[in-house]
């Protein structure tokens, strides 16, 4: 165990005392104790900052399932150390903020840090292992921990159904995954990333490259929430806002990223890679920014832009993948600056994202709601709050002087170098890129406008509102300084975080540089095609917004019915019906239902295989001959079994079945078996008493008024049994390949002292049987006993 | 010889017909039945490690040798099931100290727990077909006689379809014998084992393994299943917990066995027909799981799956698989008992199964609530509780044998189960508390002894699966080399 | 006589199917009865028949009748009497409470 | 020629036994169908002696007079059944 | 003449008697009208037949290995003893049961007491 | 409507000693000829129901005033117990011995553990029998 370990294992650990810092000092409120968790890990990761994680990077191995090729490894290297400090360090934020959130009164706060604890640690697993089943092993973990979190007022309806979706998505995409990791394991015979990406070049060939892909990318997308898989993360946001601005925009939803970062180098120089990645991530960017901007709720709004920044970051990793295809090699570095871009913007989208969930979440702690269309003018009365707003709005917007507009610059930069160095056609994609751009002006506009500017109705709030407690606004006001300061000093970031970053994504040995990348990041590129994309981003956005109530109108157009969220309700619903309907349709609770298919299957598994191996043989050579009352008897045997058919006579089936009895031990003894003959004979009278015993009661036998169809059914079924183990037993019995191992039980006297080999075999070679079927007849006693007493106690004790 | 291999039977089976003498005294009956399984798990754990340390143990019955006589064959394979089998029962019999009523209780449900449990331990450890045959015959009418003890009218209805299949099915396994004895002439499964080496398996042979895997899949449920949904409501929730535990895994037990010992020369036919089965079972089961809003109906479902999945596993012959089907039928043993014995809880403090009516349980009963998330977890092969292990390896053995429809096929069910057992849990137990502690028709107790031990055991087999790996690789190392086995039974006196 | 012995216990396991199949309950306990006396006929026949005398020791001719089916046969009746014995006061106690042996009016409601 | 004449009294038992079994099916009362029940019986009871004259063996002898007893029971269980439909009664002074 | 060839024809002899009653009292029990009638055939004179056989048997093993079989006698008594109480156990059920008697029957003596008897069981019922 | 079956009662009297004295015949037969513990006990159980046809279930109880179902168990546990004492002289479960013993009324004789454990069969079944039939005649 290496310290690193520990680090992963220590939110676990802590999550344990939890309950009883619940118990014992309630006084307190438990974030004050849950804080020292983040902030002691915050310090332990920045203190790597300073050394050059990006060429050495940390690796521990401690064994767990050996045979399985499963260790907890784990590795941190400039990726890793760029998600932990945002996971720690917003952890901490989010504690803090929490602290004011949550009442220490009301909400059941134990259970609410135990699960922000458990993602925590589960998040820094994921980040931190080198192992894809232990990566896989916390990857689920966020996904239960985040299922619980979402469902955090479980006394809710919509909670739950959120929380239900969230977890059936992004389960489903956990399961395809690891199938996409053991698809790996097949082709590499590892599990260790590092292993694996070092193999990159053996398995590009292999059939199971593409679908690996595919499986591997729908794990990644549906935790991204990218499109169409993005629609549990707008339902996710009945969680408490903390966890909104913790989980479901700054970290969690980054597992999906930073996988497909994480296995760049793997994949990278295919196109099936970029495409897939560039294009799911550029219409989730599009339809995520569109659909903002109809929410009237803001969380919900905040979820959209959450979806389409999400699938920018997602595009520029696809982008910048295109930097290790062979034939790009003299435009890697202009791919490289994608993938910095991705890197970069993630840093800003946690930080921004975070301040404006911080903020939505005072506005809705504030005044009792979220809608967009109840608040307004609140500038006056929360002006920082407000300047927050602004801050976090316009850096999502791309504006300057905010770090969200370097990113998109950078952005701009990478979809331009994917149309300049591919076909034309591509343009599609800048040009896609730039419209979202211009829809998430608007909604940011929006979110900042119309909720501090116009006329305050008091009345719609249900509260008074107010700024709240200073230890509320830190943490935004945090978030909100790193992005003003970002934007003026960038490269305070480029060579600690981003560069080392990078490195993971696009190691320079494979791109065939020697010393890595210059990461240099400014504000002012001259005038190019990037800074006019941004200004006429500026211009059609101000003119959308303006004239938004004029247009709105499309959103109209697009029916519920076709929906994404309606399929999946409709899918749900309609697999719980279709299910009961195939249920209902065989499990019909007829006996005889479930008895005909079990026959079909013997028929038809058993019977199939006679006919398919051509064993349908017949060799009478080893027969004893047949004498005429042998004829004689087994004709009367056949013909009394088929009266127990016809027969309409209660008695006289009983009596039938009875004679049928009778006719068996009479051919126990003409086949020389003395024994069972006794025993069959005295067994068919008690069976057959026992029949008039218990059957004195009921009513004559119906004319089977079946359909008749039904009866031929029944009729084929039986002719198909009984013809299936005839004939399997005609070529079992021509096909005698070894001697019996009886003659051991002729030498009965001298070794066991019985003349009668059958009592011999029964109470001495056998015995062990015999000792158990009496224990079986006497359960059979003990069970009618109880069949018949317990029902006659119980009434009598009424 | 080892007599100590007796035992498991010996225990289960003296202390339930002891029980048979004071019938009255239930104070008694529960220390006899406790003690009894306490010992069969202590001989049990003595049995494991002795075979960890010596190879397989055997018990020629009476002191005839191999194939004439019965022999008992104690395999790390039969060790582990008869260990955990002994756990669940034993957490099952502390969960029906409280769950079952005193009509019940002295008309013998103890005694035909013991005997049910006696059936079980023989099916894992005869060496003999017939024997097997004869241990199933105990284990079902002790089944019978469980699940229509009391009466009650659904018990009724639901235990005639039961005992009509399971007689059917019996015969058809007489039947089976009688065909391969016909052939090879011998009952001792290491003889089966050698004579149908020696001759290579042919098409008769074939068709009759065939039968036997229809014969064992009709008690594992593994297709024909029809039989389980039905019967498994009816009785009291701790015999239902003990039903799904342990009846379905003995007819699971009996298909592994059969089929690495001594039907495993041809898997092209014989285990490709097993893996298209369990993946029909897989997909039955699931929608089964997912139609139902009856909490019965929905863990009665969930049997079959799991059941599809591990012969899926088994089909797949391949050793990595087999100790994956190993592993996973070692964990659904424990999660399935568990989950059956939570849900009986619910169903006794609700007073209804019918999920609708359920709400907000877990205000009152969290511990209740999160035993029930962790096993449902577990159930769905969440890691990295116990069922993650199992499932990765039986997947893993699939990708490397090719079967990629059933591979996808097992997670998508997978993902049903998940949707199912948390449809229980969001709608059981989160939501608005409809119940008030006195309106609750029973207090729930009684869960928290069985149901920690076994929670404990999820953890624990998922986190030290290194440790119980350990073990199963035993296991599968004489399922995949017959001649050990076949040695054993021999070779010693 | 083996083969025809063979196809005279297929008919027994045909007619018990039949039965088997059938709606009332009494007749689904007969067929299980026939059917049970299908396989035992079967097992008898499978080890071969009239191979010599009887399995008692001390008979004359040297050749004994294959004594382990019977013993097999002896178990499996013991055991199919123990089942049918059971299962009949079943019917008879399901008849008591229920009021009926149609196995159509015991289907169960889906969502009991 | 002892055995083909046994075998020719063996047909012969076979015979009575299926003109039982016709009274058996025809009834036309159940007291008709017992005593074809109890005749069949003995005729078989007939079968199973000549078959162990011959074959010769004292092998089946326990069966002759078991199946005496069981026929006896039988009938009498049969001819209650007919009778009053109660075979057994708990208490005949009710 | 040996002993062997003896036996065998004195069995021989009785079982032949046996099987020739056997086969008379079925085609009697063919014949006859009704069940009582009936129940003559079916008990008397296939007991007698089957008293034959058992004879014939126990000769045979007497006379030929020299065996006294105790089974046999048991066998013979067990059948001379039960086979009367059975053919009145079924008589007496068919007559309680309300089988009529054949049209050429001279007369029925039970029938007044069978009528009293279903009086009185009224009486005691009402 | 009272029958006296005085037939049939003083029949069954002479035949229930016929019938025991065969069943216990068959029982220690068994290992020589046809027969054993189980046919035995179904043969001693038809006596028994013979004793019930001609009397009643009350009779029968005064006669044999056990608990029939314990009867049954003390079978299986005389059979299992036969089985299990081999373990104390070291031999494999369910071990028999045999052996020519002189007794002094019957004269050599063969006495095996295989006797004891066929008597468990014996009374197991007997027990079960009887249990079922008492039951339900004891029911309508």
């Amino acid at each position: 165990m290496s310290l690193l370990h520990y680090v992963i294992l220590t939110p676990f650990i802590f999550a344990l005392t939890v309950p009883f810092l619940r118990t014992y000092l309630r006084n307190i409120h438990t974030g004050w104790f849950v804080i020292f968790v983040p902030l002691v890990l915050f310090i332990y990761f920045a203190s790597h900052l300073t050394l050059d994680i990006g060429s050495t990077p940390i690796q521990h191995t401690i064994p767990w399932i050996e045979k399985l090729d499963i260790h907890f490894t784990v590795y941190m290297d400039g990726l890793g150390l760029l998600f932990s400090l945002i996971i720690t360090g917003i952890g901490t934020l989010v504690v803090l903020y929490s602290i004011y959130y949550m009442s220490k009164e009301r909400e059941s706060l134990h259970t609410f840090y135990i699960y922000l604890l458990m993602f925590m640690g589960a998040m820094l697993g994921v980040v931190l292992s080198d192992n894809l089943m232990v990566l896989y092993v916390f990857w689920e973990l966020t996904s239960v921990s985040s299922f619980l979190l979402i469902a955090y007022w479980f006394q809710r309806q919509n909670p739950r159904y959120g929380a239900q979706k969230s977890m059936l998505i992004t389960v489903t995409g956990g399961f395809f995954m690891l199938l996409g990791f053991l698809f790996l394991y097949t082709m590499t015979g590892t599990f260790s990333i590092r292993e694996i990406i070092d193999s990159a070049g053996q398995i590009s060939t292999h059939p199971l490259f593409i679908p690996t892909i595919l499986l591997i990318l729908l794990g990644a997308f549906t935790k991204s929430a990218q499109f169409p898989f993005h629609i549990w993360l707008p339902d996710a946001m009945e969680a408490p806002t903390p966890i909104s601005a913790y989980l479901h925009s700054a970290t969690m939803v980054k597992a999906g990223v930073y996988l497909v970062a994480r296995l760049t180098p793997l994949f990278g120089g295919t196109m099936e890679w970029f495409w897939i990645i560039t294009v799911v991530g550029i219409i989730t960017l599009f339809w995520g920014s569109f659909m903002a901007i109809r929410q009237p709720d803001l969380k919900a709004l905040l979820a959209f832009s959450t979806v389409s920044q999400l699938g920018l970051i997602m595009s520029l990793l696809g982008i910048g993948s295109l930097a290790l295809h062979p034939d790009q090699s003299m435009n890697a570095m202009l791919f490289a600056g994608a993938s910095l871009a991705a890197i970069f913007h993630l840093f800003n989208h946690s930080m921004f994202k975070g301040c404006l969930f911080m903020v939505i979440g005072i506005l809705d702690h504030e005044t009792g709601t979220r809608d967009v269309r109840r608040l307004g003018g609140l500038m006056s009365i929360m002006p920082i709050s407000f300047t927050l707003s602004i801050i976090g709005g316009f850096s999502m917007a791309g504006l300057p002087p905010f770090s969200g507009f370097l990113s998109k610059e950078m952005f701009f930069t990478g979809v331009l170098t994917a149309y300049r160095t591919l076909e034309s056609w591509v343009i599609l994609l800048p040009l896609a890129a730039w419209i979202a751009s211009i829809f998430t002006f608007v909604y940011s506009m929006i979110l900042i406008f119309e909720t501090f500017t116009g006329p305050l109705h008091l009345e719609r709030l249900d509260k008074k509102p107010q700024e709240p407690p200073y230890g509320m606004l830190l943490p935004p006001t945090i978030l909100a300084s790193i992005v003003v300061i970002v934007f003026f000093f960038p490269n305070l970031l480029s060579y600690t975080i981003l560069e080392p970053a990078l490195r993971s994504v696009l190691p320079p040995a494979m791109l065939g540089l020697e010393n890595g990348f210059e990461v240099n990041i400014t504000a002012w590129h001259g005038w190019n095609t990037e800074l006019f994309m941004t200004l006429g981003v500026i211009l059609f956005g101000i003119l959308l917004y303006k004239s938004l109530r004029h247009w709105k109108g499309i959103y109209e157009w697009i029916s519920p019915k076709l929906s994404l969220n309606h399929l999946y309700d409709r899918l749900l619903e309609g697999g719980e019906n279709g299910a009961y309907r195939i249920t209902n349709l065989h499990m019909t609770g007829f006996l005889r239902d479930y008895l005909a298919y079990i026959f079909a299957t013997v028929i038809i598994i058993a019977g199939g295989s006679l006919v398919w191996q051509n064993l349908l043989t017949l060799d009478t050579s080893q027969n004893a001959p047949i004498s005429i009352y042998e004829y004689v008897l087994s004709s009367l045997l056949v013909i009394t079994a088929l009266f127990v058919v016809i027969s309409n006579s209660r008695l006289f089936s009983i009596i039938a079945v009875g004679a049928v009895g009778y006719m068996i031990s009479l051919f126990f003894v003409i086949f020389r078996a003395p024994d069972l003959a006794l025993t069959q004979l005295v067994v068919e009278t008690i069976t057959t008493s026992l029949f008039l015993l218990c059957f004195y009661f009921l009513p004559k036998l119906r004319k089977e008024v079946e359909r008749v169809r039904l009866r031929i059914g029944n009729l084929l079924i039986a002719l198909g049994v009984g013809g299936t183990l005839t004939a399997i037993g005609l070529a079992a019995q021509g096909h005698r390949l070894f001697e019996p191992i009886s003659y051991y039980f002729e030498e009965s006297y001298t070794l066991a002292g019985a003349m009668n080999m059958v009592n011999a075999i029964l109470v001495d070679f056998r015995a062990f049987d015999t000792m158990l079927e009496i224990v079986v007849l006497f359960i059979a006693g003990a069970g009618v006993y109880t069949l018949i007493k317990l029902r006659q106690s119980g009434r009598d004790a009424k | 010889m080892n007599n100590l291999v007796v035992f498991p039977i010996l225990l289960p089976l003296l202390s339930g017909i002891s029980m048979f003498f004071f019938r009255d005294r239930i104070r008694l009956q529960r220390k006899v039945a406790v003690n009894g399984l306490l010992a069969t798990l202590a001989v049990s754990l003595i049995l494991v490690g002795m075979i960890a340390q010596n190879g397989v143990q055997v018990l020629h019955i009476g002191g005839w040798e191999a194939p004439f006589g019965i022999t008992l064959v104690a395999d790390m394979f039969a060790a582990l099931l008869l260990t955990t089998a002994s756990i669940v029962s034993l957490a099952c019999l502390i969960y029906a100290f409280h769950s079952t009523d005193e009509a019940r209780e002295k008309f013998y449900t103890y005694p035909f727990l013991m005997l049910l449990v006696c059936g079980v331990n023989g099916s894992f450890l005869t060496g003999d077909l017939f024997n097997l045959f004869v241990f199933y015959e105990v284990m079902l009418i002790a089944s019978y006689v469980l699940l229509s003890l009391g009466g009650s009218k659904i018990q009724l209805r639901e235990t005639i379809k039961y005992i009509a299949i399971n007689i059917v099915a019996s015969m058809l396994f007489v039947i089976a014998i009688a065909y391969l004895y016909a052939v090879v002439g011998t009952l001792n499964m290491a003889h089966l084992s050698e004579r149908v080496a020696e001759i290579g398996q042919d098409g008769v042979i074939t068709t009759i393994s065939l039968l036997f895997l229809l014969v064992f899949g009709l008690k594992a449920s593994l297709f024909l299943y029809f039989w389980l949904p039905g019967s498994y409501s009816a009785p009291p929730p701790a015999i239902a917990a003990i039903f799904a535990a342990l009846l379905t895994k003995v007819g699971i037990y009996s298909i592994i066995r059969m089929f690495t010992l001594v039907f495993y020369h041809h898997p092209e036919v014989t285990h490709t027909i097993m893996i298209w089965l369990a993946a029909l079972t897989m997909i039955l089961g699931a929608i089964g799981a997912i139609a139902h809003w009856d909490v019965k109906k929905i863990l009665n479902y969930n049997v079959i799956v799991s059941v599809g999945f591990i012969v899926f596993g088994i089909g797949l012959s391949h050793a990595d698989a087999l100790s994956g089907a190993l592993f996973y039928l070692l964990h659904d043993m424990i999660a399935k008992a568990l989950i059956f014995i939570l849900g009986g809880a619910m169903i006794s403090i609700a007073g209804t199964h019918n999920l609708r009516e359920i709400s907000g349980l877990i205000s009152h009963h969290p511990a209740l609530g999160w035993l029930f998330f962790l096993v449902a977890l577990a159930l769905a092969g969440i890691p990295p509780l116990s069922g993650f292990v199992g499932k990765v390896m039986i997947l893993q053995g699939g990708v490397e044998k090719q079967f990629y429809s059933v591979v996808v096929i097992s997670l998508i069910t997978s993902l049903m189960v998940l949707y199912s057992v948390m449809k229980i849990f969001i709608n059981g137990f989160w939501g608005e508390t409809i119940l008030s502690e006195e309106e609750e028709k029973s207090t729930g107790r009684g869960i928290l002894i069985p149901g920690s031990i076994l929670a404990a055991l999820i953890i624990l087999l998922g986190i030290g699966a290194d440790w119980a790996m350990v073990y199963v690789e035993q296991a599968v190392e004489v399922l995949v080399n017959p001649s050990i086995y076949i040695n054993a039974v021999f070779t010693q006196p | 006589m083996e083969t025809f012995m063979t196809i005279v216990a297929g008919i027994l396991l045909t007619i018990g199917t039949y039965l088997v199949l059938s709606r009332s309950l009494l007749r689904i306990i007969l067929g299980l009865s026939i059917f049970s006396h299908g396989a035992h006929l079967m097992l008898l026949t499978m080890a071969g028949l009239k191979q010599g005398a009887a399995p008692l020791v001390g008979e004359q001719t040297g050749t004994y009748t294959d004594p382990l089916p019977q013993a097999l046969i002896l178990t499996s009746i013991v055991i199919s009497f123990a089942l049918t014995a059971f299962f009949l006061v079943l019917g008879y106690r399901t008849y008591v409470e229920l009021g009926t042996d149609d196995m159509r009016e015991l289907r169960g409601e889906n969502d009991e | 020629m002892f055995q083909w004449l046994l075998l020719l009294s063996l047909s012969l038992l076979s015979l009575s036994v299926m003109v039982s079994i016709y009274r058996l099916i025809r009834g036309p009362s159940m007291a008709d169908r017992v005593l074809a029940l109890d005749a069949i019986s003995y005729h078989i009871i007939g079968i199973v002696t000549v078959l162990t004259v011959m074959m010769d063996t004292q092998a089946y002898l326990e069966i002759v007079l078991l199946i005496g007893i069981i026929a006896f029971l039988g009938t009498i269980a049969l001819s209650k059944f007919v009778d009053g439909g109660v075979v057994i009664e708990y208490n005949r002074d009710e | 003449m040996n002993t062997i060839a003896m036996s065998e024809i004195l069995t021989l002899l009785f079982i032949f008697i046996g099987t020739a009653l056997s086969l008379l009292s079925s085609f009697g029990f063919l014949r006859l009208p009704d069940v009582y009638t009936r129940s003559h055939a079916g008990t008397k004179s296939v007991t007698l037949g089957l008293l034959s056989i058992l004879t014939g048997a126990f000769l045979y093993f007497w006379l030929k290995h020299g065996v006294i079989s105790i089974r046999l006698v048991l066998g013979i008594t067990f059948v001379f003893l039960t086979a009367p109480v059975a053919g009145h156990m079924i008589a007496r059920s068919a007559y309680r049961s309300g089988v009529k008697l054949a049209d050429i029957s001279a007369a029925d003596e039970l029938k007044e007491d069978l009528e009293k008897m279903k009086q009185e069981n009224k009486e005691s019922l009402n | 409507m009272k029958f006296t079956d005085t037939i049939l009662q003083t029949a069954t009297r002479v035949l229930v000693m016929i019938i025991l004295t065969y069943s216990i015949y068959i029982l220690f037969a068994g290992h020589h000829n046809p027969g054993g513990g189980f046919i035995g006990g179904l043969v001693t159980s038809s006596a028994l129901v013979l004793l019930a046809m001609a009397y009643d279930v009350r009779t029968v109880r005064q006669i044999i005033p056990f608990d029939f179902k314990r009867i049954g168990a003390f079978g299986v546990l005389v059979a299992v117990l036969t089985g299990t004492s081999a373990l104390f002289f070291g031999e494999p479960f369910l071990f028999q011995v045999f052996a020519e013993v002189d007794l002094p009324l019957f004269g050599p004789r063969e006495l095996a553990t295989a006797v004891l454990f066929d008597l468990g069969v014996y009374f197991a079944v007997i027990g079960t029998t009887i249990t079922i039939i008492l039951s339900i005649s004891e029911d309508q």
